[in-house]
């Protein structure tokens, strides 16, 4: 985005937050300058929506990311990804968003202007609406910049019906992309590492749309963000029945930078967040189809399967490269830098 | 505790410090350990600090050992 | 040039794992038991158990996880003593996250933190000397925790602290050496191990020559390995080979970096600033010259003469723990009553199920097998 | 609520929010114990929500507030009270809501175990669905305690049409009840006043829809929170077209207590917040009804008109107590107390 | 016992406003111009707005807002050393939260304490006290601004900092006193106002006597008068009864609590710690006489002398801004260009915007009508 | 920068402290400008100071002025 150099050195008062006169020109003059649309202009206490005769998705996240802009996005982009993706997995089509921000006093306001600008652009490529806001000040030094919360509503298609209990034992596993970037790209650039490697922040709703509307092979999807591939996969893997999940480590699609990061701090990629990432849960004989479908759209060109399910009692199990297994489990405890 | 990454040196700075490069990335390590350091040599690094230089042909024979082994037992 | 990559080839390791299992048949037909090894330090734990060797081999080798995890064998009276130091007002403790979820007698120093301590989590001792110079108004503390590995490092930050004349820093000194802790071991009445892997970055910088003891007094086998997949297999195969020969000795599979006397200029460094001294370890007990002290020449950096501590009782560990036996080699952590049923990563009864390196821990997290299969329990 | 003995002592801790293990727990035995529901405990990354043939009115907002148990309330009661009435004011009948946590690390277990107590009790008494959350944690430090987002999704029903363009002079201004009470309660409680005085913070849902039900009168609804009732009504004279609102300051139901604290401090308790009233702009010849529709009902006990539409050019006019007028704007800055 | 909520008595009020109404036009009839009062006192500017006496008897009396708002009549320079001293590494700026917005050169506290400044606002100058004993390592500046009625409170604040042995508490005194003030403007060439209202709080400390040279030399009637809607009333009453007669005296409308001679205990205090000194006015310019600074036995206690500051030139405010004319009575708000087309409270380019009290601010968010009805301007 | 609030003294304390009420709200006051303070006065809070007491007969006194003049005149 262009800076807008009349916002330079500007930055967000107390007052802005009160309520007041204030408040009201940060909304026209930051917010409704790009969120601007009907509805959320109206001004309501609350939007108004239209209604809607197919099951509604509804999921809400906090965003709180260091630093807020890192290297393929910032937090807006983040907190509209994320909530889209949450929508995403879960087979429906994201409509309508609500942002609430917590900005801490004295937060730039062309810091503001950009985090806004990229909540706008992701929204528009998603075709998503903004509807409501809210915008709360404190005081300097109670928080580290901005937190946002982002929630939002889709609608579910027909023939979509995506659950724990569709796993069954011969199903794929798919990932849509490379794992553990977004974790390492924010910890490099907190440490100061010059390293070449983006975020993998971005929307998913035209991959899983697509899959859904082309094939009826999809049994389950879900987001690896916090906790990583690893926890994710243990998770479903503990709501589905009877089933373990085999994966194989040499199929595993890690950068050789994520790895080398990931060596020198002592993290273990599994664990580490993705925001830009599928894991689906497929039919056989429809993975190659899915897998094809997923590889033509943006932020799909990389998946890959990485493993299958087998019948057995909630493990998730990694073929190790020299043909070992080993077990993934939950993440335990913040994933500390270790040097044991 | 004993985590060791081996990385190559790229540039000797003053005072015990050097630039290191893993697989193109590249970080400061102290060298105050392994004082006759050059551009090229190859260390493992514990803890932010080289505790020894990485022989490449004491690599190179452990694994030639093997394949030896292999084909040959 | 040659490249280190060579050594990950999966095709590579694949064959010298069939070998080794062929070599380890041959030691079955032999002794009709699978030998017992033990990896010494925690490092080997996590890499034999992460890349499945452990499981691949379990038929040929039982191998037993020893006290060379710096997080485990620390006592509780030192981790008690480390959480009263948080707490004493404008000390910031500065750790390697490892200790962060070792639980003392009744808190750890993830929960002194969520009370309101301030512990900054550091991935090399230089960092502290960053925070001292950054935060003059605070005293940095040190939390010196390791084997031979990490004493050199924290030495030369003290020596550079003083350089700097950098004075709010001092040093809480938990370090311990490895070769009177084995001399310990190796001295046990029930002591049943057939071969030992030594840890290949202590003897980086103690060199192999300081474990020729283990050998030439004791008539064990033993090695000393680095921690790549491609080094503990040789290992294994490696002293497999040994105990069908008959032979016992110290070899050195960790020629890219181990020498026979070491690094010089690192056991300078840890001699200037540190001296032997008695240490406690969990599950070993007192353990004359295997801690290292700071010198009086760097008293000035005692975190223990800047802030006196009072020395409370430990209240004794669940009762029912085997940590104690695990670090000795006696039982795998399965052999535990507790283990995954009650005592678990978000409810550890032991710091072996803390510690990253911990044997529970690693078990826990990576293992499939219980390692009962092959050969039973003797 | 009793308080739950087996959280005594017990921290919050960082890893609660890694997504692993820990933050499981978290939800099992905080957040389901009490939220539990069909659609909640599903946990899939969106809820599935039931089709919906009206119009939908969507609402967010953020709480932060100091102290977090006040009299009269705590965070969590206001979390909900404050979604639910911006969705009863657009008219709309409150059916789900999402609750997002920001935690500080080291915040009392019990303290989180008492609010989520209040969100259910809350929730339960409005007769809202609380489908999904979101709790991340963050350092010792790094904010005040809790922070609570929650974002609420309701039904329009049929014939109920508000909105800034219906407010024509003649129609009557009412309010709930007495002005400035949550702002009074939570400076006083913050300044350690002994002072018999609570938070207003209620929900007020049920007023809302026995007044739409039972009369066509209602033009528009607003809740006065920040800003208080003045910036409230300037802002509703802003968007209104030709209009003045009169407001009579002998009318103005205020404490003696409120009027006394702010005295003391020097606020004006027109910009205080409230967190349980309702301004309504009615037509003339139904506000007696309206009037005794909401006195019959909980929190609405002391409704009065305090005002009318006037023709105009948007002002807010006080006639104070002695005939003489005065201009009530939007607040102009934090509302600071002043010694001049 | 009497009950002083009488005095609110909107009967009562209405009856009196409408015999003042009476009297006005009596004046008028007399005069054939409305007469123009001065409420010196911010507190009066805001009673006056904020009931609607202003606007109920603006068709008799022009009343006009005088130089006692004091964050209005602080200078420029003496806001931007404040900025200055936020800036301080280490220091906590204590402040009535009136100052918080006004506007210096460049900047203004609010924007300070959003750039990272450690400001905080207080109730009472003793909370000072208490935040310096809670925070050893943090210096704390009192800002002291206000008039007779707010410089005991800060004397007895540094009396009792002394004795608790508080000392990283300083003040940087803005304090400034009526007197010398009011001589300036009756000296002024253009002054050209009927009659005062005088500040009743600041007689309550200084007694009303103090006053008296307003009626015996300059000829002016003036009253001493309290803050209530009853308080203000009759001070108009009081006036245009003394015009109508002819007389100018010092009448004292506020006995309930002013005497003659003032809080003797107070004066008393103000002169232990304080002594005269000239202070630069906004819109009077430099008045002798008219500041109150540390005596060298508070030397200690000056925040000056602690954090020598430099001074730099300020930038001057919009040239159209008429805050000095304002503040000498010589325009209403309305006259001045700028007064809500440009100049908001939002966006205030002179102090009377900003205070709370600041003429500009108070007739932008409370009045109605600009003063213009009833007899025209002269 | 005057603003007062009459309150009433329902206890004293030493050290110059009195609890004060008004409207059955109390708060604590220094009443170092007004030293002979007792229970039961009325003192003009400005600041967290008294600075002064308030006389009721004067403002009775006052009351009164105004509704003989409003009966009479
Ligand atoms: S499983 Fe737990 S209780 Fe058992 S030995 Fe290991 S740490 Fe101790
Ligand atoms: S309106 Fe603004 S510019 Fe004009 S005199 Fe007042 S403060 Fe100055
Ligand atoms: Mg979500
Ligand atoms: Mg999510
Ligand atoms: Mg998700
Ligand atoms: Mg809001
Ligand atoms: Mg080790
Ligand atoms: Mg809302
Ligand atoms: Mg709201
Ligand atoms: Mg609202
Ligand atoms: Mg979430
Ligand atoms: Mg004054």
């Amino acid at each position: 985005m262009m800076k807008d150099d009349g916002l330079k050195g500007k930055r967000i008062l107390l007052s802005h937050g009160d309520g007041g006169a204030l408040t009201r020109k940060l909304i026209e003059e930051i917010f409704y300058k790009k969120f601007y649309n009907d509805i959320l202009i109206k001004d309501q206490d609350a939007a108004l929506l239209p209604a809607c005769d197919r099951p509604i998705a509804m999921t809400t996240d906090s965003f709180i990311v260091k630093p807020i802009f890192f290297p393929g996005g910032d937090i807006g982009k983040l907190a509209v990804c994320g909530t889209v993706n949450d929508l995403a997995v879960s087979g429906a089509e994201a409509k309508f968003i609500t942002t609430a921000f917590i900005i801490e006093e004295g937060f730039k306001m062309e810091d503001l202007a950009q985090i806004v600008d990229s909540m706008w652009q992701t929204a528009r490529e998603c075709g998503l609406t903004i509807v409501s806001g809210d915008t709360k000040v404190v005081e300097k030094g109670s928080i580290d910049g901005i937190f946002i919360n982002t929630t939002g509503i889709g609608v579910l298609p027909a023939g979509v019906n995506l659950g724990f209990q569709q796993i069954k034992p011969g199903d794929k596993i798919i990932i849509s992309g490379n794992i553990g970037e977004h974790g390492v790209a924010v910890m490099a650039s907190r440490e100061g590492f010059s390293i070449n490697l983006s975020s993998d922040c971005a929307p998913l709703n035209r991959i899983t749309q697509s899959i859904l509307k082309n094939s009826q092979g999809v049994k389950f999807m879900r987001d690896p963000t916090r906790g990583g591939v690893a926890s994710t996969l243990k998770e479903i893997a503990i709501s589905s029945h009877n089933v373990d999940f085999c994966i194989n480590e040499e199929n595993l699609p890690i950068s050789q930078e994520v790895n080398t990061v990931c060596q020198l701090l002592g993290y273990d990629p599994l664990y580490l967040a993705n925001e830009g990432k599928i894991l689906a849960f497929v039919a056989p004989e429809e993975c190659e189809k899915i897998i094809s479908l997923m590889k033509e759209l943006p932020y799909g060109e990389n998946t890959c399967c990485i493993g299958e399910v087998q019948e057995g009692k909630g493990d998730v199990l990694l073929k190790t490269i020299i043909g070992g297994t080993r077990k993934l489990n939950l993440l335990s405890g913040i994933s500390l830098p270790r040097i044991c | 505790m004993c985590l060791g990454v081996p990385v190559q040196v790229m540039h000797i700075n003053k005072q015990d410090r050097a630039v290191v490069n893993i697989n193109n990335i590249e970080v400061v390590v102290n060298t105050a350990l392994v004082p006759d350091v050059s551009v090229g040599d190859f260390l493992m690094i514990h803890a932010g600090f080289a505790i020894e230089k990485v022989s490449l042909e004491a690599a190179e024979e452990s694994i030639a050992v093997w394949r030896e082994f292999i084909k040959h037992v | 040039m040659f490249d280190l990559r060579q050594m990950s080839n999966p095709l590579l390791l694949k064959e010298m794992v069939k070998k080794t299992i062929d070599l380890g048949e041959k030691v079955l037909d032999k002794t009709k038991k699978r030998p017992v090894f033990m990896e010494v330090c925690g490092t080997h734990t996590v890499a034999f158990s992460r890349s499945g060797v452990r499981g691949l081999l379990e038929g040929i080798v039982d191998l037993r996880s020893g006290p060379g995890c710096p997080v485990c064998v620390t006592s509780q009276q030192d981790i008690d003593r480390v959480l009263e130091i948080s707490r004493i007002k404008g000390v910031t403790l500065a750790t390697f996250g490892d200790m962060l979820r070792v639980p003392g007698s009744s808190s750890s120093l993830e929960k002194e933190r969520a009370m309101g301590a301030d512990i900054r989590i550091i991935y090399s001792p230089l960092e502290a000397i960053k925070m001292a110079a950054e935060n003059p108004k605070r005293e940095i503390v040190l939390l010196g925790v390791g084997f031979e590995t990490t004493a050199p490092a924290i030495a030369v930050t003290l020596q550079e602290a003083r350089r700097k004349k950098v004075d709010n820093i001092s040093v809480y000194s938990l370090h311990k050496t490895m070769p009177n802790a084995l001399i310990s071991l190796l001295e046990g009445k029930e002591f049943a191990i057939d071969a030992l892997l030594l840890p290949g970055h202590v003897a980086a910088i103690t060199g192999y020559r300081s474990f020729d003891f283990i050998a030439s007094k004791y008539k064990i086998p033993a090695v000393v390995a680095g921690f790549e997949v491609f080094d503990i297999i040789s290992a294994i195969s490696s002293l497999l080979n040994m105990l069908l020969k008959g032979e016992s000795r110290i070899e050195n599979l960790y020629s890219r970096i181990v020498t026979e006397t070491g690094n010089i200029t690192a056991q300078k460094m840890v001699n200037e600033v540190f001296e032997q001294g008695d240490a406690i370890w969990r599950g070993l007990g007192e353990i004359a010259g295997s801690g290292l002290l700071l010198k009086s020449l760097y008293r000035e950096f005692e975190t223990l003469v800047r802030f006196p501590i009072k020395i409370t009782e430990a209240s004794p560990y669940a009762s029912a723990c085997r940590c104690g036996d695990l670090l000795m080699g006696k039982i795998r952590p399965f052999q535990c009553n507790l283990f995954r049923k009650i005592c678990t990563p978000n409810n550890p009864l032991g710091p072996c199920m803390v510690s990253a390196e911990g044997a529970c821990s690693v078990y826990y997290r990576y293992d499939v097998s219980d390692g009962e299969s092959g050969y039973d329990e003797r």
